[in-house]
């Protein structure tokens, strides 16, 4: 029986990474309790509430992966207060952290299938933390091909290009980057990701799962094009962001229809989104 | 001689049918009686349903203005019933280009008998439609705005200020920042308020009480030369707070520096965004022994 | 379960004797700028006592004193309250039986097991609650649509019922329940019904309920929870909620609305209502609002009581039909047209049955 | 007693101004002034703006609320405005604000609006001075609301327990003492 949801833990910020350039500031920050205190367990794709003290608190996906237990990692993009706040602190400041909340990606349950992760932007991020989970040593033998779509705007704003050397060389792994207009020096694709789906990715109709997520116009869009392939519907997994205040289901900001996409999400499969009203 | 509601209630009945006759819209703006409640509502509703002429009325408790509907759907040809204080938020409406005049079908209720408990109704200084295409009821002669009438009518003038302090200081503990007088204003209209933005932030959060004097502050500040003095504001609250004396004050001061009252015609400047190298300086500090 | 009769001045006696065992709450008429209004107020002295107001329904409920309009997340201030039991016990004299039905539902929301709310328990959990009823039906009351009885409520201990018309002991009726003591002082304040007297009260109950059937002739056919799939495409929602300002003054004075938001003064985290007819409820920091237009608001506001609550918390209806919301609304939106719109569709959409 | 005693504690009362100059004409005057060594009050603080016709009066409200005793605001004399009418367009502006908290209850003395152009150095001491004074006069901010009423505000139930003739005052919330 949680008695003490409300009231954030002490948390201190460790490491902070300038992910991006400055037209589109995204940060990414590495972060431990304070005193020491081990870190809680989570399962990828779950979130945190984290409070800028005196400003505000928000919602933010888990982008490391759980088997890393020293340091907690969200990545966070300049939008509004709490956020252009949080970018303003520095390495040793103290913020507020509760969590886990929300459901996770079914990484158990997708054991043995083709992993294909498309993400557009921040929407990285929440992937990252079940890419990491896939292709960590002692879970990869578990799972079949992974192939990745990441999208970005421009060039630089790419995400955690610390990580791609080792995505690149992780066994039977491909990377695909794109971004939204042609600009020189780049050799990569270029483009929506939707309109590339069907010919950077080898689409399977059985036994490959698809993890999607990216601003709400380019889920509804990629979807799209994947129903279109053939895929099945209980075989596309997306994650969703809303207003959140409470994170327990209580507060009544972040429901579709009767369900909480903090509580019963925000993970869905685009099935149970289809007997969910169109309201996210 | 004054209409009777009742007088008003048949005219307007018969006026909507003839409309509904010789005159395409989109939508009418009306009051009605609830289905249930058998409270007194705006009536929306649009050219193709069925109507029941009969259901339309207009009584003491017509505070809602209905002008403040026509921003909802500006693109849509509106026919409203528009009592003298909607006309002038109307006229006001097309001198800042923010609606259409020929978007407008302006049933104007000449010689309003006033809302039931409005205090603005008795200071009011327009008893006959601004602007309007059809009129119901027989016009009331204009009473002239004598000087001294803006000193005496409206409520606080003579007192001292430390008791207008503490008239606003209950007043305001009231307050639960619903903003419902901000949503029942005809010429509040922006599109993102003050009140919601968070860069900057306006109003911190939370309602302490000064805060909510400080919202009331920010509000009436919007007032000056847009303020059609209709009470409307009063009347929507739910608490009961009485806080027209703020914007009363400002338009018998905005007549009294600048003889100047929103919404009289469609090609009036607003007060704000115009000047004039006469306008005077009471209390500002001006050379030595000042 | 016994029954008592009491005249006025036996009542004033029973609360003085209240008045000293608790923290006694109770409605007071108020004259507050151009309204009279019946609001719960803390009484201070027992001279107030004579003033107390019953017969009409108050504007205010006790969700004022359990989830505060404004409230401080005090977590460690918490520890000492639970500790310190010298807290006396709360008495809100007067309750609805519409509202008692509303305080249950917070119960199950606040008090479920995995995510107990702490405050919200502190704030619950030492309050008795004496329901109260007379033969005048609230203005817009629906609650008989919601399956509430009128005249009791398993949360009330005791119940007290004012006949207005009937003069001298036989005003007031008070029905105690089994299992529950008023202090000892009360007794003397109390007339022992005579034999065959207890069947009195009933004939009169069962009175007031025919003549409130009369009253009210709004009905609601579809079974609750409302099939979401059908309100959302086959319900017109803009029409009937076409007149909305989006105040939210309707969720503030409803007994049942319970969305919170957190704010913070500086370093202390507080939590105050929220509203989901409030434009920003849902607006997310990029600008993207799942809910843009007044209509969806509506929607989200009403299918929350008629299908999502009654969805999660075993079928039990998120409105109880007090009807505050419909004569405090600045244009007197009336929540029963909306609903008989999703109704009408649910019925020719078949899943009305 | 009580007398010298008060007037005591207002001589140690140094109020906090916030000073709007603008910054064509009376940021310079300042500067001016500075420059030839002119004596005058330091209680002002200054906040450059580009012209009074950019000062939002939602500003000098949140000034008062951020707890400035007293605010002087001066810029261009009307016709000399570097914007041409930014001046003007300011002038109704200040009169409609000053009316409104004059009227709400803060002291007229607490609000100054003046012209002072670049040359007039000596003129700006002189306004700094006069506006110290003002608003000496008035002693400190204490809000805009009256305290003495707030004792009674239950924050809990948003009742003010204490507006009642008969009522000395509901719950006592901590929050705002």
């Amino acid at each position: 029986m949680k008695r003490d949801d409300y009231i954030p833990a002490e948390a201190e910020i460790i490491e902070i990474i300038q992910e991006t350039g400055s037209n589109l500031n995204i940060k990414t920050f590495h972060l431990k309790l304070t005193g020491d205190k081990p870190i809680f367990d989570f399962k990828p794709g779950q979130f945190l509430m984290l409070t800028v003290h005196g400003v505000g608190e928000a919602p933010f996906g888990l982008a490391s992966s759980p088997s890393n237990r020293d340091k907690i990692v969200i990545s966070v993009k300049e939008t509004g207060r709490v956020t252009a706040a949080l970018h303003e602190l520095t390495v040793g400041d103290k913020v507020g952290l509760r969590g886990p909340y929300g459901n996770s990606f079914p990484v158990e349950e997708h054991k043995s299938n083709e992993m294909i992760f498309i993400s557009g932007g921040i929407g990285l991020a929440p992937l990252r933390s079940a890419i990491d989970y896939v292709l960590d040593q002692d879970n990869r033998k578990d799972y079949g091909r992974v192939q990745m779509l990441q999208a970005f705007r421009s060039p630089e704003d790419m995400l955690y290009d610390y990580d791609q050397p080792r995505w690149e060389d992780a066994d039977n792994t491909e990377i695909k980057y794109t971004i939204d207009k042609p600009c020189e020096d780049w050799d990569h694709c270029v483009g929506f990701p939707h309109n590339l789906i069907k010919d950077e990715i080898e689409c399977l109709t059985e036994g490959a799962k698809y993890y999607v997520c990216g601003p709400p116009i380019m889920i509804k869009s990629v979807i799209n094009e994947l129903l279109e392939l053939g895929i099945k519907p209980k075989d596309i997994i997306t994650t969703l962001e809303m207003r959140m205040s409470c994170g327990l289901g209580k507060c009544g900001k972040c429901n579709i229809g009767h369900r909480y996409v903090c509580k019963d999400g925000p993970v869905f499969s685009y099935q149970e989104l289809l007997d969910m009203p169109d309201e996210f | 001689m004054s209409n009777s509601y009742k007088e008003i209630t048949e005219d307007l009945q018969e006026m909507i049918k003839l409309i509904y006759e010789e005159e395409d819209f989109d939508q009418l703006l009306a009051y009605s009686r609830g289905m249930y409640s058998g409270l007194i509502e705006p009536l929306i509703i649009s050219r193709d349903s069925e109507i029941d002429f009969k259901r339309i009325e207009f009584t003491d408790k017509a505070y809602q203005m209905l002008s403040k509907y026509l921003l909802k759907n500006r693109e849509l040809k509106q026919a409203v019933v528009a009592k003298p204080c909607d006309t002038r938020a109307i006229a006001f409406y097309v001198s800042e280009n923010i609606i259409d005049r020929d978007n407008l079908i302006i049933i104007g209720i000449n010689g309003c008998p006033g809302i039931e408990g409005n205090t603005a109704c008795d200071e009011c200084d327009t008893k006959n439609p601004v602007i309007a295409d059809y009129y119901v009821g027989e016009p009331l002669p204009e009473e002239e705005f004598a000087k001294d009438k803006t000193d005496l009518k409206y409520l606080l003038s003579k007192d001292k200020q430390a008791t207008r302090k503490t008239h606003y200081t209950k007043e305001f503990m009231r307050c639960t920042q619903c903003y419902a007088c901000r949503d029942a204003c005809p010429v509040c209209y922006c599109d993102h308020c003050f009140v919601e933005s968070n860069q900057p932030v306006w109003l911190e959060e939370g309602s302490g009480p000064e805060e909510d004097m400080v919202f009331h502050l920010m509000r009436t500040m919007h007032m000056p030369g847009r303020c059609v003095n209709c009470g409307a504001c009063e009347m929507a609250c739910p608490e009961g707070i009485e806080m027209r004396s703020l914007t009363s004050h400002l338009y018998h001061q905005a007549r009294k520096y600048f003889d100047y009252r929103p919404g009289l015609s469609p090609d009036q400047r607003s007060l704000f965004s115009d000047y004039n190298e006469e306008d005077p300086e009471p209390g500002f500090l001006q050379q030595e022994g000042d | 379960m016994r029954l008592k009769k009491l005249n006025s001045k036996d009542l004033i006696g029973l609360l003085e004797v209240l008045f000293a065992e608790y923290n006694l709450i109770a409605p007071f008429k108020v004259e507050q700028g151009r309204l009279n209004r019946v609001l719960y107020r803390f009484i201070r002295q027992d001279t107030e006592i004579p003033a107390i107001y019953l017969k009409e329904l108050p504007e205010t409920t006790p969700k004022n004193f359990i989830l505060p309009r404004d409230e401080r997340l005090d977590f460690n201030g918490l520890e000492q309250a639970d500790r310190s039991d010298e807290t006396r016990t709360r008495l809100f004299f007067g309750v609805r039986s519409c509202d008692l039905a509303a305080i249950e539902l917070f119960d199950d929301v606040f008090l479920d097991e995995d995510y107990l709310d702490p405050f919200y328990e502190s704030r619950r959990k030492s309050n008795i609650f004496i329901g109260y009823s007379n033969q005048i039906l609230p203005p817009n009351n629906f609650q008989k649509e919601l399956g509430i009885d009128y005249f009791d409520h398993q949360l009330a201990p005791a119940f007290l019922y004012e006949d207005l018309e009937a003069r001298g002991r036989d005003h007031y009726y008070l029905k105690i329940k089994a299992g529950f003591e008023f202090p000892g002082a009360v007794e003397n304040y109390l007339e022992e019904l005579k034999t065959g007297e207890n069947d009195q009260l009933e004939a009169l109950l069962s009175d007031w309920e025919a003549k409130f059937a009369q009253e009210s002739e709004f009905e609601i056919k579809s079974k609750l929870p409302f099939s979401e799939k059908i309100a959302f495409n086959q319900v017109d929602w803009q029409e009937p909620t076409a007149s909305c300002l989006g105040c939210g003054v309707c969720t503030y004075y409803c007994p049942t609305c319970f969305c919170f938001d957190f704010f913070w003064d500086r370093s202390t985290k507080n939590r105050a209502w929220d509203s989901c007819m409030f434009s920003v409820f849902t607006e997310h920091a990029s600008g993207h609002n799942p809910r843009e237009e007044q209509h969806q608001r509506w929607r989200q506001r009403l299918l929350h009581k008629f299908s999502y609550h009654p969805q999660n918390y075993g079928g039990k209806p998120g409105c109880v039909g007090c009807g505050r919301c419909i004569y405090k609304c600045p244009v007197n939106l009336d929540i029963r047209k909306v609903i008989k719109a999703v109704d009408n569709s649910l019925i020719e959409g078949g899943a009305g049955q | 007693m009580a007398g010298n005693e008060a007037t005591a504690e207002k001589e140690e009362f140094e109020p906090k101004i916030i000073a709007f100059l603008c910054n064509w004409c009376s940021y310079a005057a300042a500067d001016l002034a500075g420059s030839s060594r002119l004596q005058y009050p330091t209680n002002i603080r200054t906040v450059r703006i580009p012209c009074t016709g950019r000062l939002n009066p939602l500003i000098i409200i949140k000034t008062f609320k951020k707890g400035a005793d007293g605010i002087l605001v001066s810029g261009c004399h009307p016709g000399d405005c570097h914007y041409i009418d930014g001046n003007y367009y300011a002038r109704r502006r200040f009169i409609m604000l000053k009316e409104l908290l004059e009227y709400a209850g803060v002291e007229t003395e607490r609000l100054n609006f003046t012209w002072c152009s670049a040359a007039e150095g000596r003129r700006f001491a002189s306004v700094v001075r006069q506006v110290v004074d003002r608003v000496k006069s008035v002693g400190p901010w204490e809000g805009y609301l009256a305290a003495d009423l707030l004792e009674g505000y239950d924050i809990e139930t948003g009742n003010p327990g204490s507006t009642e003739p008969d009522d000395e005052g509901g719950v006592i919330d901590e929050q705002f003492l």
